[in-house]
Formats: structure tokens, C-alpha cells, sequence
């Protein structure tokens, strides 16, 4: 597949309080680079992400959604992240029934310590949807700036 | 409309190298709502501070946004400031344009894009936000220690002298833990015991303490300052506060061959027992596993002897319930297993030992009453090889323990200068990879071992020992010599790494306190609260939350004490006001949320709505426990008709910073 | 990096950086008195980058492969594969054979095992 | 049968077991029978119908009836049973002032698809057996039962009657359903023909709420799409998307809760295959998790607020492979 050089596309990273957002922050204290195009959002825990978000953030024309948490087993509200991992997988399962493509959509799971892991995933998720291109399946036309 | 000041850190050159942050509050001054928009160089410093609040006073803010560090670094400073000023802490946001920008990227371009994005989506989330204020609770003015070993020991000490009450729930018949099982302590070589012991007897005569030996957490519910802890009191079929300790039935019980736990095995004890001589509390207790009585329903001398009538074979566990303000775990450690490092032909011969062992071997309450013999065939032994890091330093996985023991160094060094100090005939040998004795007078106490006592130090690890015709040999390198070294060793002493006791893990759970994959506890914070666990009311004293030493174990143990005071001397805890919290008119009471709930927070009531026509209906809602609820979230997304929501993280607010970053 | 080190890494897969210099391979190594350079010293070489010494030592034949530096490893180095990698960085190279067909008939031994030929085979030459 | 019912329903009302009692009566055409409550013999006599038009689901309407005052009686199909029972676990309906009564059912017939069978000009279907007779304009047809089904009776999973004070008919057993088969078809196709297939189903979509407004399952005191602080308020499509949005995010509120009684696609104007969306989350359940059938079990912690330590990851859904 040929890959867009001048296309940067729009991801949306949710993060939890406790492991991923402090991943993230870890990542920013070694100075690992990841593209720009990630916006983190920070919630309390990966439980409290609501599927209208992910929804949301694609109509309005995001072309990559990622879902980071604490390690299964080590949330820190114990159990939120095993909810969040049975709701993101049917509704990932469900917007691929939709034939939206199922790359574009993704959890990971990262500790506070792993700044490293959060740099390359990041990586490796913006160079996925920058292959994908543009999210045509699930956008909302009014949004469109041009 | 809110009036919104914003307000972009330099953080030095930290932020300003890579965004352009005139150009970030030049293009947040045009976003819908705000007022005022500058940058300086240190927000953070007290000139930085001391704009905001000028401008919240100035401009009458209801908002403010500061573009900055990670809000898990100064989020509590900013607030604070904006309160000063009179403005609601939680009308406060921040945009993480450091470690989430200026520091991941390169391109001042982009990153000062991304910059004006974030302070967007800060922006647009403040508009929804609420002031909010944190309610109270009560805190009982009770602290539990779970583990009776030298932490949980030193701690209760500490609060019970500040004059509250403490429950010690040990899991053995007695307190003491691991300290009471070693003969010397480096690097002084004072007697463990001689220390220790008056320690445990204080702790028995402290009126603010009470012991729960022979007992275990079973359930652990409620929050900081209002725990409600389930202890379950194993049943020791002997009553406590009748026996003596005079110790005759430990000496008719016909029931010899049961394998002493307190010496490791290496010796025996009776099915009734008190695991040593100067036990707290000093009571005798049945080993249900072994008794004659217990299992078969024949036998019952111990009965016969006891002159008070203290055994009581019937008595069966009993659960207590108590409510505590404050949890101290205090589980401490085990050395592992050595099955995975048969190299060493642990399990091959009773002359490789681990170095708890030879403690054992060495202490004169031991099994050979303090003479150091062969546990094979009792003899003295001549050449004694110490392996140090034996599954300590491993990679991790099947191999051992990724980390170093800390205290294998130091003991190992006392194993040795004992040894030759009390058998001047022994050649002794340590094979290291590194020495580390960092600590006061660690590096002397080795070197002395070294050139007063003439132990062999050697670079390099054990490769393998085979027992041959009843000695060991030891096949090592020597690294800095390099010479291959083939040694007949009469004893091998293996340092095994240590890890956390089992039932810390379980307890972790109870707590909802995490674990690192290594099961030690984890610290609030590694530097600035490392005896604090993440979860509020839950402290960490000594080897659980890493390996320690005896001094380090008892500041630590000191500090967690000091922590618990701070807490129970409050009346009243103020909680976090970022809660969940239910519309009731939108509820439909189906119980979704109270199902996904980890703390118990939610509750229903049956409440009186008014109808069509005049008429009331009695509808079932949530309602949301303030103090118990620590915001997670998971009940509002189980909630389909979005009547559950969490302050500070609305649907709304997180919906407005979606639409700020895809725009 | 130099390039002769790279290959060795790279056709072993072996990350000499993570060697902490306890020892435990060559106190582990049967051969140990045959050998001139020892396994911890293979791994410290590479990392340094003494790959010239090691690709003319004689020891890299000694060894045999018995893995038992690979198995005893704490840190999971595998030094054994380092050393069966620097004998095939040598092999590699043109005239650079261990053995010659023609030597083989005065090494034989009536004892040795069909394999063991074929994989000396293997080991030594291209 | 509907005498039988009829008479039940006349029993419990002049006994005073109820008060009231929910059926079914014919609407403006045959087939478009509704819901209905009877509070008189005279009403039941005249209008209380019961045949094989009678698909609505009652149990939704308990919600409301059981909260009125006094005790209604109700008159359950082995589906609606299900619902019924899922609604009490979710104390929706308050069960001490219901008295359900179990109908056994024959299977329902769809209009459209007698329509399909080539007969024209229906004016009226009766029940002969295991066929129908059909009067037309053009005479009377006979039709075989099983052509003239809907579709979620032709993959009827259970016949299984729960929660009832008593019967009418015979209890019936779950029984093995081909229900997935049409997912599973969807499943094979590449993304890109799924989306084809979805987009042009749903941008048919009207937004009338029929499929909210008669699901047992969507019975929110307000519905988060309603709800102005839910930020998701929407009450009318403007764009293609927002068809996508409403029934995703439906299908997932409805998640380990639907007992996938059929309600949605029988009432859409617009003949949008729902039924597809709500069985494909009972199917990924009942993969991923173990099986569950909703409103089954009055104990059974639904999947969506229940987990396993072991749970499969996110990734599945990647690394599953439905297509080449």
C-alpha cells in the first residue's frame, strides 16, 4: 500500500489517571518521540470510557481512536480495567461487523513504568492509521473543516 | 458564560524550546470565553502564582487553564492558588503541553499546534465545569498492622505511644517474624534475640496494643478512616489467656516427629507446641495436621497435664469483625524456593543449606544448640563455600528475581567472619559477582571479614556442585584470577533471593493496594511517599514493600507510624469531591452500576416522583456514597441512560474535549 | 558498533550488553581448561569489540556446545550461541574452513558418533 | 386457543385476581394487532384477540402497569417470558403486581412474507392447523404455517415458558436455532462489503423511534440520546452518520441485556434488519464469554457488568481474521 507522505491523521488517546497517563508522562520525561498527531484525553480510568466517546471522536473526524489502561490486575480501582476490556472488545468487534476498519480502533495496556511501551505504541498506531488514511466510514460531513 | 483566563508556561526552556507560546496564548486569547491569555516563564514559581491570582481577583475569572507540566505535577499547586484567590479549586484545568509535547516533540511547528489543541480541549472543558467541594467523613481512631515480624512490631510501638489503639493480627502463634529465626545482626554481631524480644514484650504490655496471633485478614471493606476489617482467629485449641506457657504438654505430647518449622526442618517439635522460648504471646498451640486427638479422637494427654485446663479441643475459628481509620501491611518476606537451582544440589545433599538455615545451624536455641555440624552426618565441617545471589539479579521470568536482595551481601559477610571467628580451622570461600554494602559501616564490616578473618572473596559465580562420596564439590571460576577452581566443600551456603510472603498478594486484593509483578507493594510515590500505598488509609512497613535490613525495616516501620498518626489524629477526612453522582430523575434504578461498583458506593432508594394526573409513583433510584465512591467511573458507562455521571469527568466535559481535538 | 560485531549479534541474537560479569557460564563450562578465551570473556570481547581476537582463537572449537552456559545463565546472555555465531562469522569468510576433508581421516575415532562428524562438518566448514 | 385465553382473561378479571388484564386486539388492518389493556368482560368479549398476528412483546408494558396500582394479569409467549423475567432482574417490573399468564405459541406470521408467497389481496388469515387459510379478494389460499413465519420465528430458540403463574399450553423447551447464521454470513464478507450492506440498511433509517420506543430493553426513564448532559443528545438523523451512532450505541446499551426478542426489527417502518446488531453482540458474548441468554436466569450476573481475569483482549477482534 502506498502511504500518504503529506496525510497526518487525527488520533485520539484516552488515558487513565493512574498507569497510562503517568506512562505517558514518563515517556515525556526520557524524551522518547512520538508523533504529534496523538491528543491524549485524560480520564480516571479506562472503565470510564464510554463507547459514545470513541463514537464521537470519529464523527467528528478523528482517523484513529487508542484505549490505554493499567494492566489488567493492576488498576487501581481493581477491577475497572477487565469492564473496560469485555466493552472495548465488543464494540470493536461491532464497528468491524460495520465494516469500519478494526485498525483503527485499539486498547493497550501501560503501566506508570512503561514510558517506553507508550512512545511505541503510539508510534506504531499513528503509522497503522496514517496507512489507513483518512476515516471515511464513520465521519460526520458537517465537521469537515474544507 | 464563563470568563476564562489562560494562562501558558515557559517552564524555562522546557516548553518554550519547542512550542511557540506567544503564538499558544495568541491563539487561546481567540477561543469563545476567554478573557485574558498571557505566557511566562515559570508559572509554577510564586511570581507565576501570584499573576493568576491577581487576574482571577482583576477580571472576576470563573476558569482558569494553565498550559503547563502534567497536571500529576502541579495540578494540587495551581488549585491551591486559584483558592486563595477565591476561585473554585475545581474550576481549574490543565493543559499538558511539557511531557505530552514540548518534550516528545522536535518540530516547533507542530508542537505548537498540538499545544494550542490541548489548551483548546482544556478550554472547552472548563467551560463545563462545575465548582465543586469535597465532603467530610468520620475516622475511627483505630489502626490495624497485619504482620507481627519487627515492622508491624516497631509500628504499633510507635502508635500506640502516640496513644492510639493498634491490633497486631499475626498469621504464627507468635509474633517476632523472621527476626526471631536469626542468630546475629550485622554489622555490630549483637544477638537478634537480645534485641528483639524485649521489643515483642513491650508490644504485649502496651495497653494501647492487642496481639491477634494465630490469625488472618479474611475480608477488608469500607475506606480511609472508616475500614471494617473480618479477622479470622485460626483455631488454636488451646486458650490463650488461660495457658502459662508452662510447656509440659510440649514435653509429654506422644506426637514427636513433626518437623520443626521455627529451625526449618532441621529439626523436630510435638504435635502441641510453643514455637520458641521467649513466644508472645507465650501459649501453646495444637498443629491440627499432626495431633493424635484431633484427627483420630484418641490420645488427649496434653489435656491430662495441663494443671490450668487451657486445652480445648473443640474450639473452632472465629471470625471478628472491627472497624479500623487506618491499615498498615506489614507482611515482610520468605526466602524462594531453591527448586529451580538444582545446579546447586539443594535438594541432593542436607550439607547445602540456605543461609536462614545456618542461621539456624549457628544460633544456640538452634537444632545443634549453636555448634556448627554437618546436618548429613553431625560432624564439624572443614571448607564452607558461600554462593551469593543464588535467583537474585536473574532476568526474570522462570530464572528468579530481576532484582537485587540487598541483604545477602552483608549476611553473607556475617556468616563468613562468624564462622572463622568461632572455628579458626575453617577455610571459608564467598563467591560474589558484586559486593555491595552501601549502608553505615557495611564496607568496613566486609573488609574486616576479608583481612581480620581471612574469608576468601572470589569474583565469580558457582557453576556447580556435585555431592561425591560424602563431600561437595564445587566447581567455580575464579574471574579475576582466571583460573578454573575445583573446591571439596563440606558445607555450601546458598544466599537465596527473597521474596514477598504469599499472602500479600491476596491482601493486596482485599486492600485494593497494587502490587509490582514482583508482588512487593507499591509506593504512592517511589521518592516523595514510599510508605504510603497508592490507595488512601493503606501504609507499607518494611520488607513488603521491597527487600530491607533490620534499620531500614525500622525507619520505615517508623515512618508508616508516623504516617498513621497523622492520619487518626484528624476527626474528619475531607474526600475527593470527583465523584459519581446520580440523576434521579433519569435513573431507572436496574442496578447496572451498583453491579460494576468496587467500593460498594451505590445504593438504592425507593422514591416518590410525581406522575401524570396528580398521582405519585414510587420509583427505585441510585444513590451515590460520596465518601465511599473514589471515581472511577465504571458506573457510568453501565449506566445506559447516562443518569450516572462523575464530577470533574462528565460525559459532557470529556464529549466537549473530543470535539476540541478532532476539530 | 563495528561491523564484524553487528553480524555476530545479529546472527545470534544475543544482547552481550546484558551480561552483569558473574561468571556462571565458565564456571559452568566443561571445557574450561581447553580453552584459551572463556565464555564471560567471549561475551565481554564481542561487547568490546575484540572480535578479531576471538575469530583466530582456537577455543571457539573447543567449545562444545554443550549449552550449559546458555542454561545457567541468570541473565539469559546465551554465550553459546555468541561463540557458535563468531565460528560461523569465520566460516563464512573465504578459506577460512576449520577443518579440511582431508584432515578428518586422522581425527576419527571409532567411538565417535556418526552425528557428531556431520555436525563437526557443519561447525567447521562452509 | 384465543377462547381459551379469553376465558382466562375473563376468569382473572371477575375472580379479582386482577384488575385489569394486558392482550392483544386488532388494530386497523388484521395484521397490525396491538397491545391493549381489558378491564371489562364487554371488552374482552368484543376486542381481545389472540392468532398469529399477535406479535408484540407485552412484557414492556408491565413497566408502566405494574406501577398503576393494583395487579395486572398479562398474557406472556414464550419470548416475551424471557423479557419479562430480564425486566424484574433489572426491577423494572414490580413481579408481586403482575399475574403472568404463559401462552404457548404457534410461531408468528409476518404479513410480507404471505405477500411473498405470491397470495395477493389478503383480507383475513385463519388458523388451520399447521396452515393457514387465507381469504383474498381472489378467494380463499391455503399457506403452510411455516411460510408464512416471520423470521425470528423461523429461528426460534426457545419455547421454553419462564416466570409464569400458569400456563396455557403446553411447556415448551429451548430448542437448537440457526439465529446466527445470517451474522455469521456477514462476518465472512470483506469490511468493505459489510459497510456497503450497512450503509445501504441504515441510511434508510428515519429516526422514527419506533425501535426505542417498543424495545424491552430500551426502557430508560430518558433515553441518553434525549438527555441534553449526556452531550449525545440527537433526536433526529441530519446526516448519515448519526444513523450509525444511534444503533450502535442502542445495540450496546441494549448488550447482555437483549434476549434478542425480535420487537426492534418487527416494528421498523423502514425494514432495517436490527435484529442483526443485537445478535451480534449475543453472539460475540456467547463466544467470548460463555453463552448467555438473556432474561434466562434470574441469578446469572449479565456479561457487561462481569468479567473474567482471563478475558480475551481487545486484540481478538484484529487478530480473529473474519476475512481474507
Amino acid at each position: 500500500m502506498q502511504v500518504n507522505e503529506t496525510f497526518k491523521p487525527t488520533v485520539v488517546a484516552f488515558c487513565c489517571n493512574w498507569c497510562s497517563y503517568a506512562g505517558a508522562d514518563l515517556a515525556g520525561t526520557n524524551r522518547l518521540q512520538y508523533p504529534a498527531d496523538v491528543k491524549i484525553i485524560r480520564i480516571p480510568c479506562s472503565c470510564r470510557l464510554n463507547p459514545l466517546f470513541i463514537l464521537r471522536a470519529f464523527q467528528r473526524g478523528a482517523d484513529g481512536v487508542i484505549l490505554c489502561g493499567c494492566h489488567p490486575g493492576d488498576c487501581h480501582y481493581t477491577t475497572g480495567n477487565y469492564y473496560a476490556r469485555r466493552r472495548m472488545t465488543l464494540l470493536f468487534s461491532m464497528l468491524d461487523y460495520l465494516g469500519i476498519e478494526r485498525e483503527r480502533t485499539r486498547v493497550e495496556w501501560v503501566s506508570a513504568a512503561e514510558g517506553a511501551k507508550f512512545a511505541e505504541t503510539m508510534n506504531d498506531f499513528v503509522e497503522t492509521v496514517t496507512r489507513l488514511g483518512e476515516n471515511r466510514r464513520l465521519e460526520d460531513l458537517r465537521c469537515k473543516s474544507e | 458564560m464563563q470568563k476564562i483566563g489562560v494562562f501558558v508556561c515557559w517552564c524555562g526552556s522546557n516548553i518554550a524550546a519547542t512550542v511557540d507560546v506567544q503564538a499558544v496564548s495568541d491563539a487561546l486569547a481567540r477561543e469563545p470565553g476567554v478573557v485574558f491569555s498571557t505566557n511566562y516563564q515559570y508559572m509554577c514559581s510564586q511570581a507565576g502564582q501570584d499573576m493568576i491570582q491577581e487576574k482571577i481577583r482583576e477580571l472576576g475569572l470563573t476558569g482558569v487553564v494553565v498550559c503547563s507540566c502534567s497536571p500529576r505535577m502541579h495540578e494540587a499547586t495551581f488549585r491551591k492558588a486559584c483558592e486563595k484567590a477565591g476561585l473554585n479549586p475545581y474550576m481549574v484545568e490543565i493543559a499538558n503541553i511539557r511531557e505530552q509535547c514540548s518534550w516528545i516533540h522536535k518540530d516547533k511547528l507542530s508542537g505548537t499546534e498540538k499545544a494550542v489543541l490541548l489548551g483548546k480541549a482544556a478550554v472547552a472543558k472548563v467551560h463545563l465545569n462545575t465548582p465543586l467541594t469535597a465532603g467530610e467523613s468520620p475516622v475511627t481512631k483505630r489502626a490495624l498492622v497485619i504482620g507481627g515480624g519487627i515492622a508491624g512490631i516497631q509500628t504499633a510501638l510507635d502508635i500506640a505511644e502516640a496513644g492510639f489503639p493498634v491490633d497486631i493480627v499475626e498469621k504464627k502463634p507468635t509474633i517476632g517474624g523472621k527476626m526471631t529465626q536469626i542468630d546475629k545482626t550485622f554489622p555490630t554481631l549483637d544477638c537478634a534475640a537480645c534485641i528483639l524480644t524485649p521489643k515483642m514484650v513491650d508490644a504485649a504490655q502496651n495497653e494501647n496494643i492487642n496481639i491477634l496471633s494465630y490469625s488472618e485478614v479474611e475480608a477488608v471493606k469500607g475506606f480511609v478512616g472508616n475500614f471494617t476489617v473480618t479477622i479470622r482467629r485460626k483455631a488454636r485449641f488451646v486458650d490463650e489467656t488461660k495457658c502459662t506457657g508452662c510447656g509440659l504438654c510440649t514435653e509429654k505430647c506422644p506426637q514427636k516427629k513433626v518437623p520443626n518449622e521455627f529451625n526449618l526442618g532441621l529439626d523436630t517439635r510435638r504435635a502441641i507446641y510453643i514455637p520458641f522460648a521467649q513466644a508472645v504471646p507465650k501459649a501453646a498451640a495444637i498443629d491440627p495436621n499432626y495431633c493424635t486427638m484431633l484427627k483420630t479422637g484418641k490420645c488427649g494427654v496434653c489435656s491430662k497435664v495441663c494443671t490450668v485446663g487451657a486445652i480445648d479441643y473443640q474450639q473452632k475459628d472465629e471470625l471478628l469483625e472491627r472497624e479500623y481509620g487506618a491499615i498498615v501491611a506489614a507482611t515482610g518476606f520468605e526466602p524462594i524456593s531453591m527448586d529451580k537451582f538444582d545446579e546447586f544440589a539443594y535438594s541432593q545433599s542436607p550439607d547445602v543449606v540456605t543461609s536462614l538455615e545456618f542461621e539456624r545451624l549457628m544460633n544456640a536455641a538452634g537444632p545443634t544448640g549453636g555448634t556448627l555440624l554437618r546436618p548429613s552426618d553431625g560432624t564439624h565441617p572443614h571448607t564452607l563455600v558461600f554462593v551469593q545471589c543464588v535467583g537474585s539479579r536473574c532476568d526474570g521470568g522462570e530464572k528468579g528475581k530481576p532484582y537485587c536482595s540487598k541483604i545477602c551481601c552483608m549476611y553473607t559477610a556475617k556468616h563468613a567472619m562468624l564462622t572463622r571467628e568461632k572455628y579458626p580451622d575453617t577455610e571459608v570461600y564467598v563467591f560474589y559477582i558484586d559486593v555491595r554494602t552501601p549502608g553505615k559501616n557495611f564496607d568496613e564490616f566486609y573488609r574486616r571479614a576479608v583481612e581480620e578473618y581471612g574469608v576468601h572473596y572470589v569474583k565469580g559465580m558457582v557453576g556447580k556442585v556435585v555431592p561425591e562420596n560424602g563431600k561437595l564439590k564445587v566447581q567455580a571460576s575464579d574471574l579475576l584470577g582466571g583460573q578454573q577452581l575445583h573446591i571439596d566443600a563440606d558445607m555450601v551456603v546458598l544466599a537465596a533471593a527473597v521474596e514477598p510472603d504469599k499472602s500479600a498478594r491476596p491482601l493486596a486484593t482485599m486492600l485494593t493496594a497494587s502490587m509490582d509483578t514482583n508482588d512487593f507493594f507499591t509506593e504512592a510515590h517511589p521518592k516523595l511517599r514510599p510508605v504510603e500505598s497508592p490507595t488512601a488509609g493503606v501504609f507499607l512497613s518494611g520488607a513488603c514493600q521491597g527487600p530491607k535490613d533490620i534499620p531500614e525495616t525500622v525507619a520505615q516501620a517508623g515512618a508508616a507510624a508516623a504516617k498513621v498518626i497523622g492520619l487518626l489524629s484528624k476527626d474528619r477526612l475531607t474526600c475527593n469531591p470527583c465523584v459519581a453522582r446520580s440523576d434521579e430523575l433519569m435513573c431507572n434504578g436496574c442496578s447496572a452500576c451498583e453491579k460494576v461498583c468496587p467500593y460498594g458506593a451505590i445504593t438504592y432508594i425507593d422514591k416518590e416522583f410525581r406522575g401524570p394526573n396528580r398521582t405519585t409513583l414510587l420509583r427505585r433510584v441510585a444513590q451515590v456514597n460520596p465518601a465511599v465512591c473514589q471515581g472511577c467511573g465504571a458506573c457510568t458507562v453501565a449506566c445506559p441512560s447516562g443518569a450516572m455521571d462523575l464530577q470533574g469527568f462528565s460525559n459532557a466535559q470529556i464529549m466537549a474535549e473530543v470535539d476540541a481535538i478532532c476539530k | 558498533m563495528n561491523h564484524m560485531t553487528e553480524i555476530v549479534t545479529r546472527i545470534s541474537g544475543v544482547n552481550p550488553r546484558k551480561c552483569m560479569k558473574c561468571g556462571k557460564c565458565t564456571a559452568a563450562c566443561p571445557a574450561y581448561d581447553e580453552m584459551d578465551y572463556h565464555p564471560h570473556q567471549f561475551v565481554d570481547m564481542v561487547e568490546t569489540g575484540r572480535l578479531e581476537e576471538l575469530m583466530n582463537s582456537r577455543g571457539i572449537y573447543m567449545c562444545l556446545s554443550c549449552f550449559a552456559c546458555l542454561e545457567r545463565c541468570p541473565r539469559s546472555v546465551e554465550p553459546a550461541k555468541l561463540i557458535e555465531a563468531v565460528r560461523l562469522a569465520v566460516v563464512r569468510q573465504q578459506g577460512r574452513n576449520h577443518l579440511k576433508p582431508e584432515q578428518i581421516p586422522a581425527l576419527l575415532d571409532p567411538d565417535l558418533p556418526q552425528q557428531a562428524i556431520t555436525s563437526a562438518f557443519r561447525k567447521y566448514r562452509k | 386457543m384465543q377462547e381459551r385465553i379469553k376465558a382466562k382473561a375473563i376468569e382473572l378479571l371477575e375472580s379479582g385476581v386482577c384488575g385489569r388484564v394486558l392482550g392483544w386486539k386488532t388494530g386497523e388492518f388484521f395484521y397490525d394487532v396491538t397491545p391493549a389493556v381489558f378491564e371489562s368482560r364487554e371488552e374482552i368479549e368484543r376486542d381481545f384477540v389472540f392468532g398469529p398476528f399477535c406479535g408484540a412483546n407485552l412484557s414492556k408494558y408491565l413497566i408502566a402497569e405494574s406501577r398503576k396500582g393494583g395487579k395486572v394479569g398479562a398474557f406472556l409467549k414464550p419470548c416475551d417470558t424471557y423479557s419479562f423475567q430480564q425486566l424484574q432482574k433489572e426491577h423494572r417490573i414490580l413481579p408481586e403486581n403482575v399475574y403472568a399468564v404463559g401462552v404457548q405459541c404457534g410461531g408468528m406470521c409476518d404479513i410480507d412474507a404471505i405477500r411473498a408467497a405470491g397470495i395477493k389481496g389478503v383480507l383475513d388469515v385463519e388458523e388451520q392447523g399447521d396452515s393457514l387459510l387465507v381469504h383474498t379478494l381472489y378467494g380463499d389460499k391455503s399457506l403452510d404455517r411455516a411460510a408464512a413465519l416471520s423470521e425470528r420465528c423461523r429461528v426460534c430458540k426457545s419455547k421454553k415458558i419462564l416466570g409464569c403463574a400458569e400456563l396455557i399450553g403446553e411447556q415448551g423447551e429451548e430448542q437448537p436455532s440457526a439465529r446466527f447464521e445470517q451474522v455469521a454470513e456477514l462476518e465472512a464478507m470483506t469490511p468493505e462489503e459489510r459497510f456497503a450492506f450497512w450503509r445501504g440498511e441504515l441510511s434508510r433509517c428515519i429516526r422514527c423511534n419506533a425501535c426505542r420506543n417498543v424495545c424491552p430493553a430500551c426502557s430508560c426513564e430518558k433515553c441518553v440520546f434525549d438527555n441534553p448532559s449526556s452531550g449525545a443528545e440527537n433526536k433526529a438523523p441530519a446526516n448519515s452518520f448519526e444513523e450509525n451512532l444511534f444503533h450502535i450505541i442502542r445495540a450496546f446499551h441494549v448488550a447482555g441485556r437483549c434476549t434478542d426478542c425480535g420487537e426492534c426489527s418487527r416494528v421498523c417502518p423502514q425494514h432495517i434488519p436490527l435484529h442483526l446488531l443485537n445478535r451480534k453482540f449475543i453472539k460475540d458474548i456467547n463466544e467470548l464469554y460463555g453463552p448467555y441468554q438473556a432474561g434466562a436466569d434470574m441469578d446469572a450476573k449479565p456479561p457487561l457488568v462481569n468479567f473474567q481475569a482471563d478475558d480475551p483482549e481487545p486484540s481478538v477482534v484484529r487478530e480473529r481474521g473474519t476475512n481474507p
